[in-house]
């Protein structure tokens, strides 16, 4: 099994990181129709409403620059990619100008779930049983469907940007 | 939920004053039941609104907007939390005028893609989602008395004509047509036109040809052109007149018309032109003596008369 | 019914023989039963018939085309009748080859359409109505084991080229894909593919600018040029290099390469060329380190270098 910040296969990161950087790219545009459309362009001012809709948040102890571990890291980052999948399709029915922005992330995320796993089962750090999304929040209006969009996009930025600091620490053999 | 705007309607005409409540609920997690609510316009703060406390404990604020002014506003049901204001219910209010009757419907019928096709002007942008159908029925007489309806003319969005197919149509019958507007605040028509779709045919131009000089055909006189021409193959079946136009190809004469002609000769010599002149020569036919459209006039035909 | 022809196959080989029967009935109005039958292949009577009454009383002929040579013939059983030859019952043969196999599968990811994009060489005419799809399915490892098939792919009319769209994909796992061509005579398969979508991604070039000279930036030395550039829009998630070529606009000389170069700068000066001379400049890009297809020369950018 890996050691706790062995390396990772350096095509396998390559392909990481660009997908990443790709969902990056398909979440700004997302966030940049919901405020286009909506002027609804700062997270920090549907907080309270998303408190209330219960948007889960996943946890990247592992991937932590204090307590970097491969196999936890990676676990956890597939984890996250589940979840964020499952709030995405919660997110389904959004007005028609914001489909594509998010049809897209669904599919780029779920390449990068896959990716990921089979990665994990190559490296044999793959847990016995796939993690399930969980309880999802339910969108019950128009608004609260954009609203969520905005701050799963604006959780996502901050994950990615994690995920990807912890995955190019894994690069540095 | 924490909170929710109700709107008597999302659409109201321009100008026109709205109004707006929005309720938070007290079992909204982490929220004061006692906030103060607050109303954006688009991004601005809105004065004006009254919060009452209702007997289910619920807290109920009502705002009216005097005059909405844009086609298309957000409007946002806030409260203060700690230094932040939370945005709880947005309500997207779209302004605007009731569609005004169609004007100028025109049609003709295309022997290419054998086609009613009919054109309208749609009248003063109304700022809202303006649907256009081009409505028509069978008819006898003078479209009087409706027979059977034919299928809606649904446009491509945004266009202002519509083709009704070939099926739909009995091209030597009356049928009546009209244009019907729809938005959310209502409902125009057209007036209603009765046409008979052959009446309105529009051919395609005429082919012309110069005649070259050969055994059977003399060259022509100075100041003459020797011409032919043939009707559009299409319209062979349909009798037609036809028409000239001829203008020398510099300077600023305009064109002298010369007509009505068969739509079909042989051979036609043109006088009375200036001799060793360049010429612009164009035809244009119509059903006739049956009534039709005039066709666009052909292509320039390009010929110099002899010298003297 | 007076005539029926009866055809083991509509389709046979071209060049290859056919056989045909008609069987005229007796109670085929105004016929006389006895009829001598008669075959026209196309236009032209055929010999070598044979014709013979069945136990029910009905008359059958059968008759050989010993080579069909054109892709497609009309069989025609016919009768006199008074001095006429009247046609009973028509056959359509038609005569062409199984197909080949189709060759020289490629595919390229287009980022700008979202989707893969396969091209093949159909491989000589068939003659025959042939139809080509495009196959692939989803795999681990090198495509030997298929975990779950792909929509197929039918191209439109007559193209060769077909377009797997964005959501059928797996950007960064393996597929497998093949062409099967399938006419009347036969199947056929390309050697199939095993590629992964985002390996053959192919970029739009990048956007190359001249940088003018300013305050922060000197002018160029002679025979240099200060140039920058971006990388197409869409692709900048995707680490890339890039080439630039030059070559003087006068003259035969052939383009000179200068790479690899990195995907973006702010800027660069290009030297070593003829002064006062002027150029034309244009870039490509492609995915790097990780495997892709370079992108097309972008437009030339036509700079003169300075004066010595």
């Amino acid at each position: 099994p890996l050691g706790p910040t062995s390396s990772l296969p350096q095509s396998f990161l390559l392909k990481c990181l660009e997908q990443m950087r790709k969902v990056q790219a398909d979440s700004t545009v997302l966030q940049e129709r919901l405020c286009a459309t909506h002027k609804l362009c700062h997270p920090e001012e549907l907080v309270l409403l998303g408190h209330a809709l219960g948007i889960p948040q996943p946890s990247l102890s592992g991937c932590s620059s204090q307590a970097l571990q491969l196999t936890g890291c990676l676990r956890q980052l597939h984890s996250a990619l589940v979840l964020y999948q499952g709030l995405l399709q919660a997110l389904t029915g959004l007005p028609p100008e914001l489909t594509p922005a998010l049809e897209t992330l669904q599919l780029d995320i779920g390449d990068f779930a896959i990716n990921l796993w089979r990665e994990m089962e190559e490296l044999g750090v793959a847990p016995a049983v796939p993690p399930t999304q969980g309880a999802m929040p339910a969108f019950t209006s128009a608004f609260q469907r954009r609203a969520g969009g905005v701050l799963v996009a604006s959780n996502l930025q901050s994950f990615l940007e994690l995920a990807y600091r912890a995955l190019r620490a894994f690069a540095k053999p | 939920e924490c909170g929710r705007i109700s709107l008597p309607t999302p659409t109201v005409h321009l100008g026109d004053p709205i109004t707006a409540s929005c309720i938070i609920s007290p079992n909204c997690s982490h929220l004061d039941p006692e906030s103060q609510i607050l109303w954006k316009l688009g991004t601005e703060l809105q004065p004006g609104k009254r919060q009452r406390r209702l007997a289910d404990g619920r807290q109920e604020s009502t705002i009216t907007v005097p005059h909405l002014n844009s086609p298309r506003v957000l409007l946002s049901c806030c409260v203060r939390w700690g230094t932040s204001l939370q945005i709880l219910d947005q309500a997207e209010v779209q302004a605007g005028y009731p569609p005004t009757a169609p004007h100028d419907l025109s049609c003709l019928m295309n022997l290419t893609t054998n086609s009613l096709i009919c054109r309208w002007e749609p009248g003063p942008d109304t700022h809202l989602s303006t649907h256009f159908t081009l409505k028509s029925f069978k008819s006898r007489g003078n479209c009087q008395t409706q027979e059977d309806s034919i299928l809606d003319c649904v446009p491509n969005n945004g266009q202002n004509h519509c083709s009704i197919p070939r099926r739909h149509l009995l091209l030597y019958q009356n049928m009546g047509i009209w244009v019907e507007a729809e938005n959310a605040l209502g409902t125009n028509k057209s007036p209603q036109l009765c046409l008979i779709p052959m009446d309105v045919v529009k051919l395609e131009p005429p082919t012309l040809w110069a005649l070259a000089p050969s055994p059977e055909v003399a060259p022509p006189q100075p100041g003459c052109l020797l011409l032919r021409w043939e009707p559009w193959k299409p319209s062979l079946y349909i009798e037609q007149k036809c028409e000239l136009r001829h203008q020398p190809q510099l300077g600023e004469t305009s064109w002298v018309l010369v007509g009505p002609l068969l739509s079909q000769t042989l051979q036609y010599e043109l006088c009375g032109l200036l001799p060793s002149t360049a010429y612009a020569l164009q035809m244009r036919c119509t059903r006739w003596p049956l009534p039709g459209q005039w066709s666009d006039w052909s292509p320039s035909l390009m010929l110099t008369t002899a010298q003297r």
